[in-house]
């Protein structure tokens, strides 16, 4: 088992631009399936011979029954597909998409009160889930393996250090997710953790956090009251200065609860392993369940 | 993309909220003029991008003509250094020169993005003209805060509530009301992040007026505002930020450190500095080369490690999902020929195209440590730094 | 028992102006328990000595529990109150107000999604239970008497007329409910509809229906699928000139489906009992139920 | 209220919608100025506040001077009568004139809000041109509409849409979208009920033009619409309507009924109409007199039904709730002095006050009978009537 994305995941690919298509074609080899994709001017064609593309998301649904989609558009266009997919009904929209307006992300955030739809990101690496082959997004393919470690992060390029550090420490992973680095998204650790708890494949949470915001708080308190499954933790950003923006929108300290000290309290009371590092990841969780 | 002072009480007034008769100014001539025509009554403040101005001595009330000229005759020109600046201080190209008010009360109004409640939120004081921050830590039970709803707006209703708890009287209600509904309005048009009006006062004879004015703009949208893009002002950059600005790098400079980092992804750079500082090394800087970094975004990121003359050792950390290794590689190699630079790289490179990364460096004639992974790359740092001592 | 109202309503009232008081008056008198008034300037002052004013409805349901309010706010300025009240989470809103522009209430229709407030109205004259004494709204209090029949209208007067027909028959009402006259509006007949379904003081249900729109269709077709009780219905504007406003925004024939007659065809398809005139509808009642 | 077309026309330039070039006349010397500006190549259309004036002659293309005056000559200052103004007709007091366009395609485009979803819908066709309700009948699927979020507006993606249902040339979507954009700006900020730009054409020389328009705005918004109101043509009312407007009243007028009708509530006032006709009589009016009649308002009712010089019989049904039944009868009884009318009236008067305003009632020297009910009332007319004849 797994969350979000497995076998059946038929996937919508909207921007089929540069990145979007470097990313489509590493998404079909690890084993994606792809039915449909939309990018203005090109409906009619086909993607690499064989995924059809529409110029319209509700057409490609009701062509090939997409149930998740996944959003490479440029970010001032972003907004606009981000909306299209949820009027579409899409189950879940993944948004890989960096540098969307705040304002934009705003609304999107007050349309999405009563829909159906999960939004993923923006501005993340997506989801893997390596026993169905199955990854919507960037993360690297050749990275993960299948097991029983469920991963959740803010960061890109964490969230692999981190599978990276569990493959080498012999634990595999159930799904690995990125929630995106913007201070505004649509799935929140919270979000994710509530699957992890109910999936039966996963053992152990791992969850990567940074400096900013109190998102790593929330978490904390819902894992002190709802999770039975251990958590090891590692946070981002302890030599970060205060005030200064770390590259992502979020990650920046305007307060106590933005420290990583706060965090890693916080985390720590609730019964989370912490540890100092990604690099010391692996070997917690190898502590911890064996 | 912050705006200077007069450039957001310009913005004001195109939306209709006063603000105090006032002119930029670039020369000293200028002085004698104005302050004639505010019959020697004036408020002198340098234009620079930097909090702090008033406590480092670059806003003057001024009730002479000689009084005025030379406060900004020891502004123009000249280096104002606040505690936000660093010692070198920041260049005054424009000092506002405005009419003074007469003061009767001052209120604190201000609009943000609330990430924890993913909407624009007015927050106000009826303590203005002190820092808002010294206020929540003094007496924060005077802020209050008023959450909009971001697909209808500001309803009358909070206005009302605004105007009660910064008691405003009766004659002013309608006009106040309007400022904050116009600076709602200009918040939202202008893609703000930050209007902040500190004070907002009401004058002995019974105007409102915003007496200083600060606005922010979101990055990422200022794309769609041209006329905003043009308000810019590149003069208050370093030569650093303009090129990190240039290419669209995320470089944050620490001070005294001796391990450059170059990673893509704001995380792992967060990660890698914070591994550097356990290894016993200090990281000299953040730096996110970014998802799509090209060969000459990753020579000027080069270029910007180096121009830190306090870096000994470069750390490049690289777990490539959209950017790809081997581009990354070859911009290394091209940018330490370019500058001859001698200063030796530990590199940990994975994810796509790595192979061909490494294999990239590796037949370079550069002076390369491969790491396989960050607790390797922390060992090799610790050995190389206590070997350096 | 009852729907929607009964002795555990305690009302906020906003806009006290010349309709508001005398209507607040007449709703004291029969019983209703009024705990707050929510008027500007009047903050600190007493309606009728006892009724407290407050400037915002936020600290009157602070200051005094109240958990239904009543709006008689002018209607430019209606929406904003109806927006204040739904922000206050108050369970029901009942819209007193006629003439409220069209695309304010599209606005509020929207917002209203997701929010666990049931608004009623605009331009309707409210509930009335007799049984708890409990009226919200302007239903002349010495025309109902407690009972077992279930009112529920389109229109204000009509419903008085219908009523009064009930009354004359002998039968008493368990709550009267005017959805309003507006095209867009909070309530539907379904909805009530449902309530009454469930309510066990209700036997049978009056339901007044006139020209224009579709809302007796729907309501036919929630009948002819989910209600058990008997239902006797008449609808107005059967002389009505097509293409011609009567009155109400929402009367106002532009369709087959508005037509008076193709309203009485779905509901006497649906198994209700359907009489020509609002001045049958004692008797239909006591043939129905006896 | 409605709009004539150039003012609808006006709006559309407001919002920077192309119209054709044009000038509003009510003078015949202006014709040959203008057909001579446009080359003798010109439509001519009648400004009148009804629709079927195609068809009824109100709108001619000219190609001479000479028909062009004609044409004007026929209409200026006649009554046009179409399907829907009745035998009267309705006063001519303006023409268009304008520039004759090289039409290419006709698309038709409305907005309108649409009850059953509570929100604006943009309704498309291909078949621009002719009446919407025929191409609705003989080929339903030409016609398109997009539901539009009344939080957030119109999205790009279905704007795109839009452009493919319609075949907008490739290298006229940004223009065309734009104009899309602005109608529907236009709409929100107008509170208008309808715009229905049919046809919309694109000309032979790849231009966008809106050929007709109509709009109509909310009557319970133009309060707040102080320079939409002004645009009210009064003139366009017959004398009854301009009554009841200024009362605001709700009334329609029925042929050849003899029942006049005064009555509080929508919902009763047909109701009550429907039983006069089953109690075999024909009712001459819908007339609700609404919520909070005063004395002035309700004698201006009166009046204004026995206008009708059918009436032979009133029937006044009052159930009163925020209306008092006393204020209603007192108005009666002075109306009844002022007109010296000598019209029995049938009487049925309950809720609040309803005693008081009997009582005044029965108190005057009027012919009035008193009915218990509806029913009741009912059989009274049924008597009276065949009485009567």
């Amino acid at each position: 088992m797994s969350i979000l994305i497995d076998e059946n995941t038929k996937l919508l690919i909207q921007g089929v631009g540069k990145d979007g298509s470097f990313q489509a074609l590493r998404m079909l080899e690890y084993g994606t399936n792809i039915v449909s994709a939309v990018h203005p001017g090109k409906e009619g064609k086909k993607f690499e011979n064989k995924i059809p593309y529409f110029s319209s998301v509700n057409e490609a649904i009701k062509k090939t029954n997409a149930n998740v989609g996944v959003i490479f558009v440029p970010a001032p266009f972003a907004k606009d597909a981000i909306i299209e997919q949820i009027d579409s009904g899409l189950e879940l929209i993944v948004c890989i998409t960096e540098g969307i307006p705040i304002h934009d992300m705003v609304q999107i955030k007050a349309y999405l009160i009563n829909k159906n739809t999960r939004l993923l990101g923006p501005n993340c690496p997506g989801i893997i889930t390596p026993e169905s082959k199955t990854k919507v997004g960037i993360i690297p393919g050749n990275i993960v393996k299948p097991g029983n470690i469920g991963v959740v992060s803010r960061s890109g390029t964490l969230t692999y250090e981190a599978i990276s550090q569990l493959v080498q420490n012999g634990f595999g992973q159930s799904t690995c997710v990125g929630i995106g680095g913007d201070p505004i998204n649509g799935t929140s650790f919270v979000d994710i953790l509530k699957l992890f708890e109910e999936d039966k494949k996963t053992k152990a949470i791992v969850l990567i956090g940074e400096i900013g915001g109190n998102k790593e708080q929330e978490a904390a308190n819902f894992i002190k009251t709802h999770l039975s499954k251990p958590v090891i933790a590692t946070i981002a950003g302890h030599t970060a200065p205060e005030g200064k923006r770390m590259g992502h929108a979020g990650a920046i300290v305007t307060g106590e609860s933005g420290l990583a000290s706060a965090k890693n309290k916080a985390l720590s009371d609730a019964g989370v392993h912490v540890v100092e590092s990604p690099a010391y990841i692996g070997k917690k969780v190898s502590e911890v369940l064996t | 993309m912050n705006l200077h002072e007069y450039q957001s009480k310009q913005l004001l007034s195109d939306y209709n909220i006063p603000t105090p008769n006032g002119y930029v100014i670039s020369s000293l001539e200028l002085v004698k003029k104005y302050i004639a025509e505010f019959e020697n009554s004036a408020v002198i403040k340098a234009q620079v991008h930097t909090g702090g101005r008033g406590k480092a001595g670059g806003v003057k009330m001024v009730t002479s003509e000689i009084e005025a000229y030379n406060f900004a005759e020891n502004l123009l020109g000249k280096n104002l250094v606040t505690h936000q600046t660093g010692s070198k201080g920041i260049k005054v190209n424009q000092i506002l020169i405005e009419e003074a008010s007469k003061i009767e009360r001052e209120i604190y109004l201000s609009i943000i993005i609330d990430n924890t409640v993913s909407s624009p939120v007015i927050i106000t004081s009826i303590e203005g003209g002190m820092d808002i921050e010294d206020v929540s830590k003094l007496m924060p039970e005077k802020i209050k805060t008023t959450i909009c709803s971001p697909l209808l707006g500001i309803s009358n209703y909070k206005i009302r509530q605004i105007c009660k708890d910064l008691e405003i009287p009766e004659n002013l209600k309608n006009e106040f009301s309007q400022i904050v509904l116009s600076l709602y309005k200009l918040f939202i048009k202008n893609d703000c992040t930050l209007i902040e009006i500190n004070p907002l006062v009401i004058t002995k004879d019974e105007k409102i007026i915003a007496l200083d004015a600060k606005i922010n703009i979101d990055d990422d949208a200022v794309f769609r505002h041209p006329s905003l893009k043009k308000l810019e002002d590149k003069s208050q950059m370093s030569p650093l930020e303009a090129l990190t600005n240039k290419y669209d790098l995320s470089y944050v400079k620490l001070e005294k450190g001796k391990v450059g980092c170059m990673v893509n992804g704001a995380g792992l750079a967060m990660a890698t500095m914070d591994l550097t500082k356990w290894a016993g090394a200090e990281p000299a800087n953040f730096l996110d080369i970014g998802g799509s970094a090209n060969e000459e975004k990753i020579i000027a990121a080069f270029k910007i490690i180096i121009e830190d003359k306090d870096v000994e050792i470069i750390l490049v950390n690289l777990f490539a999902g959209i950017a790809r290794a081997d581009v990354v590689a070859t911009g290394i190699v091209k940018a330490s020929k370019e500058t001859s630079s001698k200063i030796p790289l530990v590199v940990v490179m994975r994810g796509t195209n790595s192979e061909e990364g490494l294999s990239i460096l590796n037949n370079s004639n550069l002076d390369i440590i491969s790491a396989s992974d960050l607790e390797h790359a922390a060992i090799i740092l610790k050995e190389k730094i206590s070997g350096g001592k």
